[in-house]
């Protein structure tokens, strides 16, 4: 057997054709997946809806009209602004959705990088370094996540004043062990993994090999997480609406919208079915999209995007 | 078949490591102490590839780790050219430890899976901001060519390349840093056995080239007999038996040594082919 | 508008005779029904703080026990506003309105058996006057002055007052006697009372369960049995209804009235107001607070959002209280005429474009947000620059109430206050008078009004108070006055109550009848 | 076993004291129960005097130290407001909270098993695509919203259910399917995602080559080893659902602990906020020892505390 070192120059494997970059590769997989597109295409439909919008309508959506009292939805007598019908106090319904949308998108958005970003850190680090960190900082997890939120909230907005920026501190701070519990378990695990002593091996410090070997590992399941919980923070903002304790007028967002519309549940449907569609619409796209990515993410189901012509097991 | 290189000249130029009474003892959950290393000894010299074999568990991985001190050591002194690693402070020990590089068994698990291979080859400069080449591209694609990699296998992931490529790109990384010790753990025990054969040629080969010191740790006599110079034998933390190749695999003298040898059928093959 | 209050007092009048008869009818046949299981299921907003009997006054209290299973000397007929003789027979006050001699009641017993006589009352009384164990009935607010309490015979007991006091008896009819064997020194969850029911079973969270007292000196109530529940939200208490779940809801929202007879409407002569912060820029100019008054279009709002809820309003208290002025009516809805006065008050100086708050809270009553965010949407177009905020009912408390921090950003608050008693000595203290801890207001001839009223009664106090009230209204323009509040309730067929003044604090089962 | 066991307690331990003491501070933040306890009218010197008969003059320091030499004694202080010692009142509100939530989870887990079972055998096909996009649905409506609706439809159109209470059997259908709206989404999908894990495994395969059908396949083999996630989530959601039964609470009037927290924090009633936190701390801590020790049932190389990180 004749031994060449060099044996391996032609042999790369057919699918190393490395044209196709990480960002092309997602939306090649995107079109694939019906769900997905439908899912990305209405929330990014809302992006818009919440950028270019609100500032338009801002005023003629806060404008009350008591004569158009919950004026029934699907006419265009008084105007296309009325088609989904007028709230109680004659406010037209779609110029309040498409100003809660801003609302509601910053809200959930706002709250869930926030927390995403800081239970990430915390997460990593506790799981990376163990020992007496990861004692404290899990127990400090522990302490949050067993104050209930409505304290918290009611703490939190009674010595600060209800504001959209205070809301999303109080959904920020309730959903962050949620990130911190997932990063941390990662790291644990990742921090054995042999391409993490190669590092070291190499001379990379502690926080290098957070930064370079450990954040991008466990970064997909935190956007991951992260989208799941875009619906969970839109259905907690609503909750705390409901209680009395979420945002205030002239601020406006989903979850206030059928809140306030609760009186009117068995004669003006149209008050709150609305708002509550558009957030069941907007947690089911943010799941869905969440589940497509966890697949995309997970090499065992990517298959079925990437269409490898056959799969390798690693050689253990 | 390159089937001579055993016999290889010593080219010992004093000693590049001398390891003194390297213990490392790892503590149980309940006092208890499994002691992994129980006390090694050796040197190493430029250009000389020192073999430690045994079966697994006998302690050659805690060895390599502890040498590097990717594991503390709990005694012991590891000294590189003069400057004990055992005292150093996190800093000097990674700029020193840069002349010491380690290959690891699995290049499935020793390559981080999200990052490139110029990525993962350049890493390290990053590390050792002075020795980061002025067109770090160009010097990838080197050292690429170095291990017998095509250029065009710069921008893939380690999900792309096959085992051997993978071995080949983790030595490439460790090459960059220009080190003067290898600690290869066993290198190639997760690859095919044709790769094998390849992959040990090519650090064979650079070993001429570059003049590096191998301390190579493997449980597979056979390949041992062809690569190191001097060999140890380790059995439950302990070198039961140590030194120059030909004379461990022709006149064992420690019995379990000689049992070693007789379990090991590639071996058998080997020396009736030879 | 006024003859639409006078409408609605007369049909509260009317329905009262229909139901003295009514009552009649049903009493003559009690024993007819008695076969039948006549229970009774009310559902309420609250479950009770606490049953005490000296707790009965709070309104989340007050519902299940007392008149119920509490009794005390005196009542007011929900009907004339009268004060009338309950557990005492009469009652007659010395030349200063200083002391009080109640004859009580005889062959009276209470649940556990012990003699109602004049010692028992005296410690009943004792027990929520004169100890430390935090009642909520006999506060100063109920209470100004200390009351002294002796026993002449078994049957004749006298309360001595330490100013003169001319609404003694009305003040009675918040003292509850419970039986003498009634710890005095702490709270008590087993009310022991002398009315036509017994505390039966109390299921914390659930439900409480009244049983008739067999012995009760009274005529017995058609109701065999009164099971309370709770439910917070309006809607599910109407629905109970719908479902046959309950017989009685009480309250229940505008939205979730119906017009098959068996909704109905109960005064607890309750106003909803605004407070504007006299005391601070902007609104220590008069012209700004009058142009509160006309910048608020009342019969709009009131009309469409509290609908049965509510009658635009132009006074401090209902019509029934003694301060309420026959035939004044205030300033209107003009909003150019508000724009007017701010244009006015700004030319001189004065900062009417200082940010302002609007404080309310979420429950101030059913639909509340909405009404107040109208109200902030009118302040808004006659250019007031108006803040909204809804705030928890602590924080909404402490704005409420003096010491007023002077940092505090100037604000207009919403208040809904309720005078069941009738007597402006429940309202104009706290609210008017410089003293007052919930007034803003400093104007000492209103203050002397208020005082020499306090010492006077009938007629000539009445006459104070009115007075009081012309000033307050035609040139302070303090208060905001914005509607009289209406309560629903729901009956399930078979089932007839006519709510009353009182139906807020005290649901008498014995008003309860069954038709079916 | 046991000095895991004892370890996890301790730290649990120190978790719980660490809840109680961050409580008491956030509680007194929220201003203080002697406005709402008083009436509107009540005047400063009566506000002061409630205060000191509550012991609410006290430096917070004080106050402070107090509650901890009474917490020790597991002596939370009592309710100002039902004047009984607030633990009874928390404590008393746990059966139906435990009933509530075991049985809610209990459902959501058979529908998550059998329908996230469905979906993994027949992943990426139109069962699989109809009973995600369904699920995740479900847990996507607002709790409160859905309560309402369900108590217009069920109990006023339709007359099937009554409309709220508890004391009947079918009283708990509205409230326990509200309370398995959020979980059951993400259970499905947990099953789902373990259940294909589990079904790709060498020896289900082995199974399956040996002729095992199915849904013997999945009940027997995969459903095992598919347990390990779906407990550890299932445990997680168990501690989630106090949450969700402050909702149930308001709308159904359900005497849970919900309930108790969300009347004691609107009243100031510190006593009962402190007790019920700590009730409600203590039982999430069970919870989570329970899922470890299920976790060591189900598989046995699973080394307790080196397991599931707390």
């Amino acid at each position: 057997m004749a031994i060449d070192s060099k044996g391996a120059r032609a042999v790369l494997l057919p699918d190393a054709t490395v044209s196709r970059t990480g960002a092309r590769l997602t939306l090649h997989r995107l079109l694939h997946s019906p769900s997905a597109l439908i899912s990305s295409g209405w929330l990014t439909l809302l992006v818009l809806v919440a950028v270019i919008l609100p500032p338009l309508v801002e005023t003629a959506a806060n404008r009350q009209d008591l004569s158009l009292r919950l004026l029934p939805p699907f006419s265009l007598d008084n105007g296309p602004m009325f088609i989904l019908g007028a709230d109680g106090l004659g406010r037209p319904e779609l110029l309040q959705l498409i100003v809660g949308t801003r609302t509601s998108l910053l809200v959930a958005a706002s709250a869930v990088a926030i927390a995403a970003v800081i239970g990430f850190a915390i997460g990593l680090i506790s799981g990376y370094f163990g020992g007496w960190v990861d004692e404290v900082l899990m127990r400090i997890a522990d302490i949050m996540h067993t104050i209930p939120s409505l304290l918290l909230a009611l703490a939190v907005l009674y010595v600060l004043q209800p504001s959209i920026a205070n809301l999303i501190i109080v959904l920020a701070i309730t959903r962050i062990p949620v990130y911190l519990r997932v990063a941390r378990a990662q790291a644990l695990e990742l921090r054995e993994r042999v391409f993490v002593e190669s590092s070291r091996a190499v001379g990379a410090g502690d926080w290098r090999i957070l930064r370079t070997d450990l954040a991008p590992m466990v970064l997909p399941t935190i956007r991951t997480v992260a989208m799941l919980e875009v619906a969970s923070v839109l259905l907690a903002a609503a909750g705390l609406s409901f209680l009395g304790i979420g945002l205030q007028r002239p601020d406006v967002d989903w979850g206030m919208m059928v809140a306030d519309g609760r009186p009117y549940l068995a004669t003006a449907w149209w008050v709150t079915v609305f708002p509550g569609l558009v957030i069941v619409l907007t947690a089911l796209a943010a799941n869905l999209l969440s589940n497509w990515l966890r697949a995309a993410e997970d090499p065992s189901q990517a298959a079925r995007f990437i269409r490898r012509p056959r799969m390798r097991k690693a050689a253990r | 078949m390159a089937s001579e290189t055993h016999d290889r000249p010593d080219t010992t130029e004093g000693p590049v490591l001398e390891v003194t009474g390297l213990r490392k003892v790892f503590e149980g959950r309940h006092g208890a102490q499994t002691v992994a290393v129980a006390g090694a000894d050796f040197t190493l010299s430029a250009g000389e590839c020192l073999a430690v074999v045994g079966e697994s568990g006998s302690g050659k991985s805690t060895l390599a780790r502890s040498v590097l001190r990717l594991i503390e050591p709990t005694a012991g002194s590891v000294v590189y050219r003069g400057t004990d690693l055992v005292g150093l402070d996190k800093r000097a020990l990674r700029r020193t430890r840069r002349h010491l590089q380690m290959i690891f068994q699995d290049p499935y698990a020793s390559l981080h899976p999200r990052q490139t291979v110029y990525r993962l080859i350049s890493e390290p400069w990053r590390v050792h901001r002075d020795l980061m080449p002025d067109r770090p591209r160009d010097r990838v694609a080197e050292l690429l060519d170095q291990v017998g990699m095509p250029a065009s296998a710069i921008d893939a992931h380690p999900a792309q390349l096959s085992g051997g490529q993978r071995q080949r790109v983790s030595i490439a990384r460790a090459l960059g840093l220009k080190p003067d010790v290898l600690v290869l753990d066993e290198p190639v025990s997760a690859l095919d056995v044709s790769i094998q054969a390849q992959v040990i040629t090519l650090l064979m080969e650079l070993q001429q080239e570059l003049g590096l010191s191998y301390l190579f740790i493997s449980h597979d006599l056979a390949l041992v007999r062809l690569v190191a110079t001097r060999v140890a034998v380790m059995y439950r933390g302990e070198f039961v038996e140590f030194g120059p190749t030909s004379e461990i695999f022709e006149r064992p003298q420690a019995e379990y040594t000689r049992a070693l040898l007789s379990a090991s059928p590639a071996l058998a093959e080997f020396g009736s082919g030879a | 508008m006024n003859d639409r209050i006078r409408r609605f007092a007369l049909a509260a009048l009317a329905v009262t005779s229909a139901t003295a008869l009514l009552a009649g009818c049903a009493g003559g046949d009690a024993s007819g029904s008695e076969a039948q299981d006549r229970s009774l299921r009310i559902v309420l907003a609250t479950e009770p703080v606490s049953l005490d009997p000296c707790d009965t006054q709070d309104a989340a209290n007050a519902q299940i026990l007392r008149a119920n299973v509490l009794e005390s000397l005196t009542r007011i007929d929900a009907q004339t506003g009268e004060v009338v003789p309950l557990l005492a027979e009469e009652w007659e006050a010395s030349d200063d309105n200083k002391t009080w001699t109640f004859t009580l009641k005889e062959g009276v017993t209470f649940h556990d058996g012990a003699v109602f006589d004049a010692e028992a009352a005296a410690t009943a009384v004792n027990r929520v006057l004169n100890t430390d164990i935090g009642c909520g009935n006999g506060t100063t607010d109920q209470f100004p002055y200390p009351v002294t309490t002796t026993v002449i015979d078994e049957n004749t007991l006298q309360l001595t007052s330490e100013q003169p006091d001319g609404i003694f008896p009305l003040r009675m009819t918040y003292i509850d006697l419970a039986s003498p064997n009634t710890p005095t020194d702490a709270k008590t969850d087993d009310p022991i009372g002398t009315g036509p029911f017994e505390l039966g079973e109390v299921v914390s969270g659930e439900s409480i369960t009244l049983t008739p007292f067999a012995d009760y000196w009274g005529e017995a109530p058609e109701a065999t049995e009164v099971t309370y529940l709770y439910r917070t939200e309006p809607t599910v208490r109407a629905s109970m209804i719908t479902t046959g779940e309950a017989d009685l809801a009480v309250p229940i929202s505008a939205a979730d009235a119906t017009d098959d007879g068996l909704t109905k409407e109960y005064s607890d002569n309750r106003v909803f107001f605004l407070r504007t912060q006299t005391n601070k820029p902007p609104f220590n100019d008069p012209r700004v607070r009058e142009a509160v008054h006309y910048a608020i279009d009342r019969e709009t709002i009131v009309g469409a959002l509290m609908e049965r809820s509510g009658l635009p309003y132009d006074q401090l208290v209902a019509p029934t209280v003694n301060a309420y002025l026959e035939g004044y009516e205030g300033p209107g809805f003009d909003p150019d005429k508000a724009t007017e006065l701010l244009d006015e008050a700004a030319a001189d100086g004065v900062a009417v474009d200082t940010t302002i708050e609007l404080v309310t809270r979420p429950d101030l009553f059913p639909g509340s947000d909405e009404v107040m965010q109208s109200i902030a949407q009118n302040l808004t177009d006659v250019g007031f620059s108006v803040q909204l905020r809804s705030l928890d009912t602590d924080a909404w408390l402490q704005l409420l109430r003096k010491p007023f921090p002077p940092e505090q950003v100037p604000n207009i608050i919403a208040i809904s206050h309720d005078n069941i008693s009738g007597d402006a000595s429940f309202t104009f203290p706290k609210y008017v008078a410089s003293t007052g801890t919930n007034s803003t207001l400093e104007n000492s001839e209103i203050d002397a009004l208020i005082a020499e009223a306090e010492t006077k009664s009938g007629d000539e106090r009445a006459e104070l108070y009115q007075e009081a009230s012309k000033l307050l209204y035609d040139e302070e323009f303090t208060l905001v006055p914005i509607a009289l509040q209406t309560k629903l309730l729901r009956l399930a067929p078979g089932i007839d109550y006519e709510p009353n003044g009182l139906t807020g604090v005290e649901l008498r089962i014995s008003d309860i009848t069954f038709t079916g | 076993m046991w000095i895991f066991l004892r370890r996890r307690l301790l730290t649990s331990a120190i978790s719980l004291v660490g809840v109680i003491i961050v409580v008491f501070f956030l509680a007194r933040l929220t201003g203080s129960p002697a406005n709402l306890y008083l009436p509107e009218s009540a005047t400063q010197e009566q506000i002061d005097e409630f205060n000191r008969l509550n012991g609410l003059d006290q430096p917070l320091l004080v106050q402070f130290w107090n509650f901890l030499v009474g917490a020790v004694r597991l002596d939370f202080g009592d309710s100002i407001w039902q004047r009984r010692p607030a633990l009874d009142v928390a404590l008393a509100a746990m059966p139906p909270t435990l009933t509530l939530a075991g049985i809610a989870l209990g459902l959501s887990l058979v529908i998550a098993i059998i329908a996230g079972s469905i979906a993994a055998v027949y992943r990426f096909r139109f069962p699989d695509r109809a009973i995600s996009v369904t699920t995740l649905t479900i847990s996507s409506i607002p709790d409160f919203w859905f309560a309402l609706v369900g108590i217009l439809v069920f109990a006023v159109q339709l007359r099937l259910l009554p409309t709220s209470g508890y004391s009947t059997a079918s009283a708990w259908i509205l409230p326990t399917a509200t309370v398995m709206l959020a979980p059951i989404g993400v259970l499905t999908q947990v099953v789902r995602g373990a259940m294909i894990d589990a079904l790709g495994a060498g020896y289900v395969q082995n199974a399956r080559a040996r002729g095992f059908g199915t849904a013997r396949l999945v009940a027997r083999h995969a459903l095992r080893n598919a347990s390990l996630p779906i407990v550890s989530v299932a445990g997680d959601r168990a501690a989630g659902m106090v949450n969700g039964s402050i909702i149930v609470g308001s709308v159904f009037a359900f005497p849970g602990i919900g309930t108790v927290i969300l009347g004691a924090v609107l009243n100031r009633d510190f006593a009962v906020i402190q007790a019920s936190v700590f009730v409600v701390g203590v039982g999430v801590i069970l919870v989570n020892i329970a899922v470890d020790a299920i976790y060591a049932l189900i598989d046995p190389r699973v080394r307790v505390g080196a397991g599931k990180g707390k």
